[in-house]
């Protein structure tokens, strides 16, 4: 069991992750962010490995993306940074980001790599299922890593049991056929959603993603799935305050977990 | 520079020129996608077949490439070319197509689709502007409402094909990220789909994109090497040539114009990428040439990226040709030798569309000019029977001959 | 307005589409020009029929017409334009030519003659630029120097064709006297001509001018209607329409587009012509409906004119039409009644180009749009066919639309 | 026999001619310059009637058209002036100008208004020679008008004898192919042609037009025909000086006819 399947095991409800990508604002906030979430408490992280043409990203991510490629971040300099951070933290990391960067690097390489500094799984969300099986799902279980997959509004049962049956960390729920950062309440669509996923009895958790950003998301979420993942928000906080502590209390306060 | 032919390839392949059942070309292709574009790519997939080749779709096919683009183009013998390059060089004419480029003959069909698959909104990308008008004339005939995506930089350089896709009732989206090119146009055009999942078809330019849109824009352009084989056979009395040239960028003419020739043991196929200002002087598009394997728009392809896997910023004085990626059709044909990719300047290009227009009194798209290029590249033989992909007419493309030609 | 047709000619006059053998449609058209064109002119009279004629010359022009300007064009079945207007609403698509009109036509033709008749110099005028296009065009594939004359208001307002003609190596002249549009390039290229007898052929771009050139550049262009009558045969099973819509500046593609239906008795012939601000403005070009007998440019026409005979300044929003006469052919039938002509304002026409290029995805020709227009003003049986001659592409006036469509 | 053939009868060498364009410089410019010319011994003068589109004239006559227009001239009016000058003048006087001004004031009316203000024949380059024979011939025959035919180096022996055939005071010699006003010498070519038309002993005198602007020009004139005609010459003098008489003087020294 890896860190974050360790969470899992642990803790069942009102997960909370953050989302952040790597070298942004500056080269080196990968510490002070991986830091700053643990201490509030933060329940797992996914560090995004910035990529030049992230088209599931809205305008947040993709500027940090940007900014970060600019500030010269690269895969191998953040294996560096989570090398140098090992054993300072505990809280559960998984590796996020496009396919065609981790070709570049090698994918077993990768992978090694991002066991050996710690990561716990990786989210490609452009990684085919077909290729993920013939190719790749080996190498996860060679390097204990726990690959996550997405699923929208628009994936069908049939899909959404094979990548349950794929999974064994937890199942990434898009909350609604967007790209990331969409700033808006959940309605009905959602909850028929989440009910659907809530009857087909799935072995892995649920974890919510794309658009949580204020109380109404983060609790509906909570309601219905075991957890919420916040990421342009977040970004958001850390464009605002160079201070990662500061940028958490933040995004905490706008969750309504923290009140003034 | 002049090429040499080593790699006659002589066991002959067949069906090169289409992929795998997943979409790939060799080790080119697939279908790289967000879960988000799933669903969408999947009805695609499980439909574009069976439609395109049903009664239905042919008839109503035909008679809009035939009544409505102008189709069968002409295969035109340019005399004059011919004496000066020594072999019986032919123009197939897609600049005469209405729009005037070859782009037309696959909107038409992915239209036809978009019709067949119910989705009453329809969104393009564009980078010279081409496949933008296309896509919004297509749009005006079939009463589709129609939002192109077009980077700021090429929204500048082909103003002309702005004002035509306004004209034609078009909404035209400023596309600021990144390149503010063609790369860029379409990652806003794909992150567009995902939040208009439903009600929206993605009308993609070129043999790009996941599957099974590289294989669906090369079917509906092969009409262009279908109608060579039999202009060729009336006007040469054999139903191939010995040479096609044809530009680059994504590789839809290049595909339409090579389909039916893939593989024959007989053709020599050259394809030519814009080497922008030269093939080192970063500031590129021949991405055969530089490229290496990866991932670009959901397939797996010749890429021009770092060594970190980002994707590098193509550089072109012509808009249609500036992307860093190539159709994996392409890909394949460059690995395993069936075709050959030739990189072509900016100024090559330019001197080339002068050329054209002074010896043939046919002024080419600047897209098109690299293709011409290609001539003074290679040594024929005066019996080969040449034939060059005209993609486009140079409409779009007056200005920039302007401030070159004035500036030498 | 629209417009009822009592005048249906009851009496089936044949042969009105060529003139006697002095150049005269019934009053109008011959030859009035001074002695020093007299020696050119004549040369060209005694030859033209013959050289037409003439098996070589059939071969040549029909293999150029077919490969080179892209002919049949398409007669292209109007869906969205039928239902709005209550017929069968064909479209002729000469905007599919090379260089994107009628024009081409004409020249191929004519430029075989100079061949034949050794000229090695070819001089022309242009009002839109589209005749100076297609000049400057088969100047190029011929190897013939051309001079093109055009008036320096339109060089403003046609700045895209000219950059056009330099690309293909023509020399334009900026008219400067009398009204700098198509009138006086026309006057400034007869004077050029006269300075240049012997080794200068004269290609003019429209019905008009001193006999022959009427009738020569209607033969050349006749193969409009020669093509609508065989589509019509297949498309509709009858081999002429009930209505034939063209736009008439000189007339070259309304008379292309009429000739073998005059006189028919069957297909109503409607030409429209450019009121610009209105017919009675002051600021027009509805030669039919202002002008009167005079002569201008060498022959006897309808024309817009002072009462002391001095040639009025046209004026309308499209240079191609900017012209205070009209082909003698043209005045002619308007007289006999064999053909109807209507105004089309400036504000009718841009209106129009907009209708047209949202029902149907094509933008034509500010010219071409006044024959558009005319739909609004007729009156159709649902089974009446009616052709359009679709004379030109609109890439020439995107400004104009764009400068319109920004104001209202 | 109308004025010009009496002078064609009496004089046989050495004719020189002037033309002016009718309301230029100014409106009322006609009396004074052709009472200057006779004056000054000029022999005979063709007034021109102003045309928006004179096809066959280069830019001096053009423009001394367009202004004559804008002064306001019309056939009407310059019938007016010639009609308050007739007895006060002798020297005999043509009419030249295109045919469409003349169609629209009529062709019958224009003749015998020509005929009773004085004019002695016309000159109307792009009348057919045809139309001539056909409608205008009994017109000219019955009010006393001589036509003046052009012929060009490009004409035909056969069309110079039928143009013979049919004039009755002179035949016009333009002197190359070109529109009027061209500055050049003669040289070769238009020797050749004088010769050919000597050699042809037409029955009626020859008049040298076209590029007559300096002595050369006068002099090869009157050496190989019966006289010559200045145009574009006359009007840049009338152009420079308001003075008629002073521009008169002037040409007369160009063209070497007057020491200084
Ligand atoms: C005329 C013309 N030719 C070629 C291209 C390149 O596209 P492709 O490589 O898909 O043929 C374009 C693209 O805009 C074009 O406009
Ligand atoms: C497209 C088009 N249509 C029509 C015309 C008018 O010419 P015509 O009356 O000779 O057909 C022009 C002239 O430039 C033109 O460009």
């Amino acid at each position: 069991m890896n860190a974050l399947q360790n969470l899992f095991h642990n803790k069942k409800q009102n997960q909370l992750s953050l989302f952040f990508t790597a070298g942004y604002p500056t080269i080196d906030s990968t510490a002070g962010i991986i830091e700053a979430c643990q201490k509030a408490g933060i329940d797992f992280l996914e560090v995004g490995m910035p990529y030049s043409d992230p088209l599931a990203d809205g305008p947040v991510i993709q500027q940090s993306s940007t900014r970060a490629i600019v500030n010269g971040m690269t895969i191998e300099l953040l294996f560096n940074q989570l090398e140098a951070l090992k054993g300072k933290t505990t809280i559960p990391l998984l590796l996020m980001g496009y396919l065609n960067p981790v070709i570049q690097f090698g994918a077993e390489r990768f992978m090694e790599k991002a066991s050996a500094t710690g990561a716990s799984g990786l989210i490609l969300p452009d990684l085919p299922i077909h290729e993920y099986r013939e190719e790749y799902q080996t190498l996860f279980e060679k390097y204990n890593l726990s690959p996550v997959f997405l699923i929208t509004p628009h994936t069908s049962d049939e899909r959404i049991k094979l990548i349950d049956e794929l999974s064994n960390a937890f199942i990434y729920v898009v909350s609604s056929a967007a790209t990331t950062g969409k700033k808006q309440d959940f309605g009905q669509a959602q909850l028929v959603y989440f009910q659907r996923l809530k009857s087909m009895n799935l072995k892995n958790p649920l974890i919510g993603g794309f658009g949580i950003h204020n109380r109404q998301t983060l609790q509906q979420a909570w309601q219905n799935l075991n957890g919420a993942i916040c990421g342009s928000a977040f970004l958001k906080k850390l464009a605002a305050t160079p201070d990662a502590e500061k940028a958490v209390e933040e995004l905490k306060k706008d969750l309504g977990l923290k009140m003034d | 520079m002049t090429v040499k032919f080593d790699t006659n390839p002589t066991e002959v392949k067949r069906n090169q020129n289409i992929p795998d059942e997943r979409g790939y070309y060799g080790g080119f292709g697939g279908a790289y996608i967000p879960e988000m574009l799933y669903p969408n790519v999947e009805e695609l997939r499980n439909n574009y077949l069976q439609v395109i080749e049903s009664a239905d779709f042919r008839k109503e096919f035909e008679l809009l490439l035939r009544d409505y683009v102008g189709r069968p183009t002409p295969l035109y013998y340019a005399g004059n070319l011919s004496e000066t390059y020594g072999a019986k060089i032919y123009l197939k004419r897609e600049d005469l197509c209405h729009t005037g480029a070859h782009k037309l003959n696959s909107v038409v069909g992915q239209a036809l689709i978009a019709r067949h698959l119910n989705k009453p909104r329809i969104i393009a990308e564009t980078g010279a502007g081409q496949h933008g008008v296309a896509s919004a004339t297509v749009c005006a005939l079939m009463k589709i409402p129609c939002t192109v995506f077009m980077g700021s930089k090429d929204i500048v350089r082909q103003q002309a094909n702005v004002l035509r896709m306004k004209m034609l009732g078009a909404e035209v989206i400023a596309v600021e990220s990144g390149s503010k090119t063609l790369k860029d146009a379409t990652n806003e055009a794909i992150r567009h789909w995902i939040n208009h999942p439903d009600d929206t078809y993605y009308l993609i330019g070129s043999t790009i994109g996941p599957h099974p849109y590289p294989d669906l824009v090369a079917r509906l352009q092969s009409v262009i090497s279908e109608e060579i084989q039999s202009q060729l056979m009336k006007q040469e009395g054999k139903d191939y040539p010995d040479y096609v040239l044809a530009c680059a960028g994504g590789g839809s003419n290049a595909a339409g114009a090579f389909f039916h020739f893939i593989g024959n043991g007989k053709t020599r196929l050259i394809g030519t990428e814009a080497a922008g200002e030269g093939v080192d002087s970063g500031l590129t598009a021949a991405t055969i040439y530089s490229g290496t394997p990866g991932i670009i728009h959901g397939c797996k392809t010749l890429l021009m990226q770092t060594s970190d896997g980002q994707v590098m910023e193509a550089h072109s004085v012509s808009a249609g040709l500036d992307y860093p990626g190539i159709g994996p059709m392409h890909a394949h044909l460059h690995t395993t030798g069936l075709a050959q990719y030739l990189p072509v300047t900016d100024t090559e290009a330019l001197d080339a569309a002068q050329m054209l227009s002074r010896e043939e009194g046919i002024i080419p798209a600047l897209e098109t000019a690299h293709a011409v290029a290609a001539l003074s590249k290679l040594q024929f033989k005066p019996d080969d029977v040449v034939v060059i992909c005209l993609s486009g007419r140079g409409d779009k493309d007056l200005q920039t001959y302007q401030q070159y030609f004035q500036e030498i």
